[in-house]
């Protein structure tokens, strides 16, 4: 291979800039801010080319790169993007530099901060692209680390408990993924003799269906918890609320698509049949999920908490489209993946700068605050109505595109979601209503500062990408359109041909009940 | 006769061994175990084991033992106290599954054994004499465990040095 | 000229950009001429489109505008295009020249407003998305557009946000369209599966093939679609936002809520016209619900004392004849209320404005009277206005209301005739109130801190362009009984009564109940005069005097009795004083159901369930620990002791192994 | 069979250590100064010897000294686990015993023949080799959990003393059962009966005598219900000591746990896989259970390396040579990330306090950034995180209990592993999430370069193995290929 | 005659439960320790039956090793109760309960 390893070095540019961040000056909290600032701007801009140069007509992977690693294991470090993972890693640079520059304010432990997050920028680019299970597997749980110290560290008053909940609740649905990867490249080790993590190898493992119901009930676990789909989402809230602003925007602007990607990428391409078996049943628990996620945020009274509830029932929104199984919804849930990432991302930088002003989120605090602070309402509003899918701005299409998709696949579905609709429109224009309007009563709200330069710097990109994604979606979604298409053809072709396996007797390959071995 | 002799030593060995737990003493715990040692060495000699006799009564019951009463004297034991003889629920439990132990090594007495299988015969033990024939062993197949005893003896010198110093 | 009418809608939205981000630093006139040269410039483009339109032969009356594709899944495409018409031109030109001329109404009605620029920017953005409305050429354009306005119609109701009760029903407006939208979306959704697209013209053309005359599917398309325009136009059952709107500045209840954005979801049914053809039952519920709210909303109109209040409830029944029409299947008629409904309902409203504007914010007409004497040209303007929207000939309202009741009757809708009849002298009643309690009788304001003024010329000249509209707007739909030529109605048929669906229209009035007669005129509606078309119109016009006589008689000659009706019929009187009731019942089930849920899915479900059962196993898990913990004693025989247990077990399990 | 030179090569490495040690035992008899650091060093230099004849052993079985004594990759694999564990503590020690102010040869020289005896273990083919060796290891830990002569050093070599010399009568119970059934106690011996002789898979006194040899070993490994010594004496031992006993004694004792069942009674593997099975998730769930109730580091540590045991438990449950691949490589990671965490604990003590309460840790992160890094990353070692070294380990355990089709048992094993992320991530919390208090109880870092180069290593080693695990994996498939 | 390998099995168990009792009930730790020793000769016994038995010597150098082994368990054993007794003024076993949890 003698192209540049593009991937590699956007996946690895952070980690490095990590380490020698560890050799900086502590002291020098502006050199240190600079220093991941140029690294994650450098990031970007390498990550750039990806764009350009992914050929939209190719439906597989693209810069591939692909070395052995533990050859005795048959891990190799694999990676390559294809249309479903090429804007998750954009999004993914994008978002980093817009946290590092809203982060500026961070006085305390400025080194380690950015050292965190420059980590957590490798992990998260690196699941992006890694095409071995093993691989994935590693920056899946690499992932974990930054963010618990992020929260804990940087985090609110209860902190150390969100931190906690974050990391045993994904932990635990990780590990049992790491079972079913286990399973599954055994399986596939005793069908054609080859051990091997590669993903798209294993793509072509033919399955029994109640073989792959296991598997994938293991996936499903790890991946809906990252989601995060109800009823697994209760460390959302407190994470996102505890989280400081940054963090809480890669939480939801990455980190929770890292569990729809990983639905996209693995549970369902890896096991159709149990996909499309289990598919009422995920499209129920999403559609609960945003309705559930909406009427709860309408009760919050605290403007974090609100948003994260809000993602509750967004990424409910994008599961249904995954699980509609046709190229609407499946495309619709893609794309509103970034958008959630793009409007949930800017509406908790708005949060933070709220937070930063009156050290509190709690909306009963606020009110009126668009007479002082006009600028910043606006982009609020523009953002909230992002969020609630309002046509001409980004959050709708993919809204319209999942309940396309939806309304195809279920109609049930589909209108309980759309039900969404209505819902999102009431929490959080309440909450509008609440903070920016009615009269500035509270003395401590008639000094507060609009939105500065600094500000404005972090805000003006969502808000343009919130217009261009809404109103010209062409250049993203015409980018995933071969792949998804190979996807479902992948899919239905994969699902046709276990359908006809004979299924085997799962309880006679289960050993290790005690006794069981010495009665035969 | 052997039978007879081995019955005679096995019920004082057994004797012996009921003495040291239920001696209040230790000094008189210690001189049944020495007795339940003797009694074991003839049983040896009854098994053909005659160096192991031999070894048992020098080293066994008499220097350790030695030691180990020396140890008593040293350190002026008398008769435990009033809690010892009473009957706890841990005691009791450890009673229980004391005899239960017993009654499972029991259970391999049900095996047969699957034939001879050492050169250990009667015709060889006539011919070098039996501690010309372990000596043989010892110092031949036997080597390297008999190496690693003495570097275990050697850890157990300095070992018992160093805890029982008063200051190093 | 067709090739510009994306300028149309592109003026207002530049308009918008250039004041919304750098209005603050413009000296206000500079903001004026941008405004209101944004929308005067759209309305120069609308009208020459309309011209160049109307030059092509009529069955090629139509031009579509592809800007560039939008959504785009696989084959699933949606562009973002333009679509003009006999339906959108007349559209187009109401929203450009009433828009205008509110435009320049608003900038001497909002001159001392501080948030003059951000005013005009929701205004010209406002334009941008009811244009885009108007001329979408697929049901998403539409709904960008229908959102959009939406979304401007929700600031402007705000607009004035330190007060916290505009601000909620700012949002109270957003929310329940957004109820209405759910079904506008759904019923989207299945247009999309059943069609592959969205494109009105390829939806309409191959409706009549694909669905079933009166089949459960098309039934559901255009009921979905309904609830969307009940929303939109404030009709049972989501009309309570529309009253609670007129919070926002009076300029913008003119403009958005009555002359032209409540009627969206009217346009909406004349723009599928097709589909609604094709589902009786449909039509049915659309002409109950247009009737009924017709008159419900005058009973409520009659005893409100607000002065914009009474307008918006006169409003929400004007839609409701418009809605009747669209049920009936007299789409033209529709259409041609809502187009006279925009002259005359800006007229009162910006009067009502003018009124507010000169008596120092005053709305309760309690203490207003007299003030023809201090105000003469929004008197005069009013009135006229007043008299359309009663419908006395010739001015606009008689012909097009006239029009809808006649052909509720003629089509066989006779219960919903009756309704709308009623409602006729009703607003005849409420509407001549107004007048009455405002500009006539005693003076019943405080002459020390009110000085009632005639309001200024941009204002004033407004008004009388829209009196002026008011009087001759009819004219251009005066239908053949009377002698007219009932150009409106050879305008719009193209869209609205396609003769290729005259066969469908049979069908479907075939198996409607009431359609039976309706399905015998459809056809001969130009040629064939009725003479019962004569009776019914002398009828309502008689009706109508008579109400305006009640009106008099009450309010004027004998001012006392009004009091004492109300003491004597109570609980009716209070009944339409509380508007129903409605508001509150809302409120508790809906509002506060879905609180209670709420809080209910949180406080307990939540907190209590989920997050009890995830700290709780943390929390047994833990105390297990500490529990097992306790073992450890310290005593080393108490070790042993385990050791021992363990051993015993282990030979156990090995002697049992052996044994078998 | 008698000697042959060429035996000597088998045991060049052994000698190397133990003449080390004697040449410790000398240097210190005759020299007078207190400081004896260089003790340590002069042990590491024996050990590097050693390790200079341990390569080659690798590659195909060599029997030696009457079929007692194997070199074979299993034993040189193990080999050099066990020096980096002698070196790493060594180095540790050096600081720590300079701060206790016992710094005394002996020490060096029990750690060096508790070395050998270890280093026999894993190489025995013979159970007598294998019991000599185990006293030989355990008489030694003996002495050195009492070294530092504190209350509960006394204590902790006391109740280790008792409870070995217990489990060592089990021991060779099951040892004598055992030769009684088969007539030789030598592996290949006994596997070449249990094949040979039908009636041996189901003959009590074989059966018998395996569990009794289960039960000895599940007391070396702290397997419960054998476990109860384990807190105790790795809470009272001296740090540095309790780094040794983790590792160290349960590297070895696992070595022959494994080489012992693996070679000799593979032919009832169905009758002691249950048993351990049923141990394996005792073990873990226990460890991690009571681990999670710890408010002393120390203790803590002692618990999860009970955890720990329960899952190469697993390892052994399963009984293949994946698993075998598996425990070898866990094994070498543990040895790494457990004697660097207790490398910290020592770092962050002071003469007569050890500072194990977890308040102490207060803030203890940020305070000490490389000691804080070097921490966290032994615990999300600990933990299986990726990219370190236990994650590797867990993960081939883990695999092999999946690929015989134990789900359960890695069902538990994985969530087992999940619980115990939280008492392992409460170190964390301490160390960054709490801010120090005004006058910490951790006043600096002790142990000097050599305990910081000793974390380092561990570190490396940790972060070494994580990321390019492949030729130890290598090496450990190996090694294992030579077992059965 | 030989002695059938029964009894000396049966009395090598015999010996080594009452260690093992011993060990569980008695207090002071030389008699514990004297257990332990009960323990290691009951199992000698066996090893000597078994040589005696299978015509093996490895049985007899087995009993060698152990009585090496007990020797020096014996010694390091005894260290320990002198430094516990040094340091707790105690021999019995239920009072050195420091460490526990």
């Amino acid at each position: 291979m003698t192209e540049l390893p593009i991937l590699s070095l956007v996946t690895f540019l952070p980690l490095a800039g990590a380490v020698v961040l560890l050799f900086l000056d502590q002291d020098n909290p502006g050199l240190l801010k600079a220093w991941a600032l140029a690294v994650s701007v450098v990031t970007l801009v390498v990550s750039l080319p990806l764009w350009a140069a992914f050929d939209p007509s190719q439906a597989g992977m693209q810069f591939v790169e692909r070395i052995p690693w533990i050859e005795g294991l048959g891990v190799q470090y694999y990676v390559g993007i294809d249309g479903i993972s090429l804007f998750l890693v954009l999004l993914t640079t994008f978002l980093s530099v817009i946290c590092v520059v809203s982060s500026w304010g961070i006085e305390k432990r400025v080194r380690e901060y950015m050292l965190f997050f420059l980590l957590l920028e490798t992990g998260m680019i690196g699941a992006l692209v890694s095409l071995d299970l093993f691989l994935f597997y590693v920056f899946w749980e690499l992932m974990l680390i930054p963010m618990y110290f992020l929260i804990g560290v940087w985090g609110g008053k209860e902190r150390v408990y969100a931190a906690i909940k974050f990391f045993i609740y994904t932990m635990v649905g990780s590990l049992l993924m790491l079972i079913a990867i286990l399973s599954l490249t055994y399986v596939n080790y005793r069908t054609t003799g080859v051990l091997t993590f590669d993903l798209l190898e294993l793509y072509r493992l033919p399955l029994a269906p109640n073989v792959q119901y296991w598997m994938f009930a293991a996936f499903a676990l790890a991946f809906a918890i990252k989601v995060p789909m109800w009823p697994l989402h209760t460390w959302l809230p407190d994470a996102h609320v505890q989280a400081p602003t940054a963090g809480s925007v890669i939480l939801a602007g990455v980190l929770l698509k890292m569990g729809t990607y990983g639905f996209l990428r693995f549970a369902m391409p890896l096991f159709p049949n149990a996909a499309h078996d289990f598919a009422p049943f995920m499209m129920a628990l999403a559609v609960i999920g945003i309705i559930y996620g909406a009427l709860v945020a309408m009760v919050q009274t605290d403007v974090k908490k609100l948003v994260a509830y809000s993602s509750v029932s967004h990424l409910g929104f994008v599961m249904l489209g995954l699980f509609a199984f046709n190229l609407q919804g499946v495309a619709g849930g893609l794309y509103q993946s970034l958008n959630h990432g793009i409007s949930t991302g800017a509406l908790f930088l708005l949060v933070g700068v709220l937070y930063e002003r009156r050290h509190t989120r709690a909306i009963a605090d606020f009110g009126g605050l668009c007479k002082v602070m006009p600028n910043y309402t606006a982009v609020f509003i523009i953002i909230t109505m992002s969020s609630i899918g309002l046509p001409g701005l980004n959050g709708f299409v993919g809204e319209f595109l999942i309940m396309l998709g939806a309304f195809g696949a279920s109609k049930p579905a589909a209108v309980l979601a759309a039900t969404g609709v209505v819902l999102s429109a009431a929490y959080m224009l309440w909450m509008v209503r609440r903070v920016f309007f009615g009269p500035l009563e509270k003395e401590e709200n008639q000094g507060l500062a609009d939105l500065n330069k600094l500000e404005w710097g972090y805000l003006l990109p969502m808000v343009l990408l919130t217009f261009w994604m809404g109103i010209y979606p062409g250049p993203f979604l015409r980018k995933m359109d071969a792949t998804l298409e190979g996807w479902l053809a992948h899919l239905e072709q994969k699902r046709v041909a276990c359908e006809a396996l004979a299924r085997p007797d799962l309880l006679a390959l289960l050993k290790g009940a005690p006794g069981e071995g010495a009665a035969r | 006769m052997t039978l007879a002799l081995f019955v005679v030593f096995a019920v004082l060995a057994v004797a012996g061994a009921v003495g040291v737990i239920l001696c209040k003493s230790p000094i008189h715990s210690a001189m049944s175990l020495v007795g339940t040692m003797v009694a074991l060495g003839v049983i040896y000699l009854l098994h053909h084991a005659e160096f192991i006799f031999v070894v048992q009564l020098m080293v066994y019951a008499g220097a350790v033992m030695m030691l180990v009463v020396f140890v008593i004297m040293l350190l002026d034991l008398r008769a435990e106290g009033e809690a010892e003889g009473r009957l706890t629920g841990p005691k009791a439990f450890g009673l229980l599954l004391g005899g239960l132990l017993g009654a499972l090594l029991l259970v391999p007495l049900a095996a047969r054994l699957t034939g001879l299988t050492g050169d250990m015969t009667t015709d060889a033990l006539v011919r070098v004499g039996s501690v010309e024939f372990l000596a043989g062993k010892l110092f031949g197949e036997y080597l390297l465990p008999f190496e690693i005893v003495s570097l275990l003896l050697l850890a157990g010198l300095v070992g018992a040095v160093t805890i029982a110093k008063k200051r190093l | 000229m067709l090739e510009y009418i994306w300028l149309i809608p592109f003026f207002p939205m530049l308009g918008a950009l250039i004041n919304g981000l750098a209005g603050r630093r413009f000296p206000k006139g500079v903001v004026n001429a941008i405004a209101c040269g944004s929308i005067f410039l759209s309305f120069l483009v609308s009208v020459g489109a309309t011209i160049s339109l109307a030059g092509l032969p009529a069955e090629e009356r139509f031009y579509e505008q592809i800007l560039f594709q939008w959504i785009a899944a696989g084959t699933t495409s949606i562009d973002l295009g333009y679509l003009l018409d006999p339906l959108s031109s007349v559209m187009i030109l109401v929203v450009t020249g009433v828009g205008f001329l509110i435009h320049v109404y608003s900038t001497g009605y909002m001159s001392h407003d501080p948030g003059y620029n951000r005013f005009f920017t929701y205004l010209n953005l406002f334009c941008f998305a009811m244009l885009t409305l108007v001329l979408g050429n697929n049901f998403l354009v539409l709904f960008v557009g229908w959102e959009g306005v939406g979304l401007c119609s929700y600031l402007l109701i705000g607009f004035w946000y330190e007060d916290a009760a505009k601000a909620a029903a700012g949002m109270k407006a957003f929310i329940v369209n957004r109820i209405g939208d759910f079904g506008f979306l759904l019923g989207m959704f299945l247009i999309f599966w059943e069609f592959g697209t969205l494109d009105f013209r390829t939806v309409m053309e191959q409706a009549p093939t694909t669905l079933v005359v009166g089949g459960a599917l098309v039934t559901a398309i255009t009921l979905l679609m309904f609830l969307g325009a009940t929303g939109k136009s404030a009709q049972i059952p989501l009309y309570t936002w529309l009253p609670d709107a007129m919070a926002g500045p009076t300029p913008v209840s003119a403009l958005i809520h009555a002359a032209t954005m409540v009627t969206a979801g009217v346009y909406m049914i004349g723009r599928t016209n097709v589909l609604y053809s094709m589902a009786p039952t449909t039509m049915a519920v659309v002409a109950t619900v247009g009737a009924l709210t017709a008159l419900f909303a005058g009973a409520i109109a009659i005893t409100q004392n607000d002065i914009k209040r009474v307008l918006a409830y006169s409003t929400v029944s004007q839609l409701g004849y418009m809605f009747t029409a669209m049920g009936v299947g007299a789409y033209v008629a529709g259409i041609f209320h809502l187009m006279t409904h925009a002259f005359f309902k800006a007229c009162l409203f910006l009067g009502s404005g003018s009124v507010i504007h000169g008596m120092h914010d005053e709305q309760d007409m309690r203490h207003m009277g007299g003030l023809r004497k201090y105000m003469p040209h929004t008197h005069w303007t009013f009135l006229i206005a007043t008299v359309a929207i009663a419908g006395l000939p010739p001015l606009a309202g008689f012909f097009s209301k006239d029009e809808i009741l006649w052909k509720a009757w003629d089509h066989g809708f006779k219960a919903q005739w009756l309704l709308g009849f009623i409602a006729a002298g009703v607003t005849a009643f409420y509407m001549f109130r107004l007048v009455f309690m405002t500009f006539y009788g005693k003076e019943k304001f405080d002459h020390h801190h009110v000085h009632p003024h005639e309001s200024p010329a941009s204002m004033t000249g407004v008004l009388w362009v829209l009196a002026g509209l008011s009087v001759v707007g009819g004219w251009v739909g005066i239908p053949a009984a009377l002698g007219g030529a009932n150009h409106f109605h050879h305008w719009l048929a193209p869209v609205l009564d396609a003769p290729s669906l005259e066969a469908t229209h049979a069908a479907a009035a075939a198996a409607s109940v009431g359609g039976v007669a309706w399905a015998a005129g459809a056809g001969a509606d130009a040629a064939h005069h009725d003479p019962a078309e004569y009776v019914l119109m002398a009828a309502s016009v008689l009706y109508v005097l008579a109400g305006i006589s009640l009106a008099w008689f009450l309010y004027l000659a004998r001012p006392e009795l009004p009091k004492a009706i109300a003491a004597k019929v109570k609980g009716l009187y209070d009944l339409s004083y509380n508007k129903f009731y409605v508001d509150e019942i809302y409120q508790a089930v809906f509002v506060d159901g879905c609180l209670a849920l709420a809080t209910f899915l949180w406080a307990f479900w939540d907190v209590v369930v989920i997050d009890g059962a995830v700290n709780g196993t943390g929390k047994v898990v833990r105390s297990l620990g500490g529990g097992l913990r306790q073992l450890q004693t310290g005593r080393v025989q108490g070790y042993a002791l385990t050791f021992l247990f363990g051993a015993v077990a282990v030979a156990a399990y090995f002697a049992v192994q052996a044994a078998f | 069979m008698t000697f042959e030179m060429a035996d000597l090569r088998l045991l060049a490495p052994h000698i190397a250590v133990t003449v080390t040690a004697l040449l410790v035992l000398l240097v210190e008899a005759f020299s007078p100064g207190r400081r004896k650091g260089y003790l340590a060093y002069l042990s590491i230099a024996g050990i590097a010897v050693a390790a200079f004849f341990t390569p080659g052993l690798f590659g195909p079985q060599v029997l030696g000294f009457s079929g007692m004594l194997a070199g074979d990759g299993f034993a040189a694999f193990f080999y050099f686990v066990l020096y980096a564990v002698g070196v790493m503590t060594l180095l540790a020690s050096e600081g720590y015993l300079r701060d206790e102010r016992m710094e005394h040869g002996e020490y060096y020289a029990l750690v060096l023949l508790a070395l050998v005896g270890m280093m026999l273990m894993a190489a025995a083919t013979h159970l007598l080799v294998f019991f000599l060796a185990l006293e030989t290891m355990s008489i030694a830990i003996y002495a050195l959990a009492g070294f530092l002569r504190s209350d509960r050093n006394t204590e902790a070599a006391f109740k280790y003393f008792l409870l070995g010399a217990f489990a060592s009568g089990f021991l060779l119970y099951g040892i004598a059962l055992v030769y009684g059934a088969c007539g030789t106690t030598q592996l290949h011996g006994i596997f070449k009966h249990f094949a040979e002789a039908r009636g041996l898979t189901t003959s009590p006194m074989a059966l018998i005598g395996i569990g009794l040899i289960i039960v000895g070993f599940a007391f070396k490994v702290a397997a419960v219900p054998f476990h109860a010594w384990t807190p105790d004496v790795y809470q009272g031992a001296p740090t540095s000591v309790t780094a040794f006993m983790a590792t160290g004694v349960k590297a070895a004792a696992f070595a022959a746990f494994a080489r012992v069942f693996f070679t000799a009674f593979p032919a009832v593997h169905e009758v002691w896989s249950p048993l351990l099975w049923v141990l394996a998730v005792a073990t873990m769930t226990y460890g991690n259970l009571v681990a999670l109730a710890q408010t002393d580091v120390k203790r803590m540590l002692a618990y999860s390396s009970i955890a720990h045991a329960g899952y190469l438990l697993v390892g052994i449950t399963v009984g293949t040579a994946g698993a075998g691949t598996g425990i070898l490589v866990y094994l070498l990671a543990y040895a790494f990330m457990n004697v660097g965490a207790f490398v910290c604990v020592i770092m962050l003590g002071r003469f007569g306090q050890e500072n194990t309460d977890l308040d102490a840790y207060a803030g203890v992160g940020f305070r000490f950034p490389t000691l804080g890094l070097a921490m966290s990353l032994f615990l999300f070692s600990m933990m299986g995180m990726p990219p370190t070294a236990g994650f590797i380990g867990k993960f081939l355990v883990f695999k092999a209990a999946v690929d015989e089709g134990f789900y359960w048992l890695a069902v538990l094993g994985v969530l087992n592993s999940a619980a115990s992320v939280y008492y392992y991530l409460r170190v964390i919390i301490y160390m960054y999430f709490r801010e120090a208090p005004e006058k910490p109880a951790v006043e600096g870092l002790r142990g000097g370069a050599s305990g910081t180069l000793a974390a380092v290593l561990a570190g490396a080693g940790v972060l070494a193995f994580g990321l390019v695990p492949g030729w130890a994996v290598r090496l450990a498939q190996e090694a294992v290929k030579h077992l059965a | 005659m030989m002695i059938p390998l029964s009894y000396a099995l049966t009395l090598s168990a015999i010996l080594f439960t009452l260690g093992v009792v011993g060990v569980l009930t008695r207090r002071n730790i030389i008699v514990l320790l004297m257990c332990v020793e009960l323990m290691l000769n009951a199992v000698n016994l066996s090893f000597v039956a078994f040589a005696h038995h299978l015509e093996s010597a490895e049985g007899q150098l087995y009993v060698l090793f152990v009585i090496a082994v007990a020797a020096a368990e014996a010694a390091v054993g005894l260290a320990i109760v002198v430094a516990l007794n040094r340091s707790r003024k105690t021999v019995y076993a239920d009072e050195v309960s420091l460490l526990k949890g």
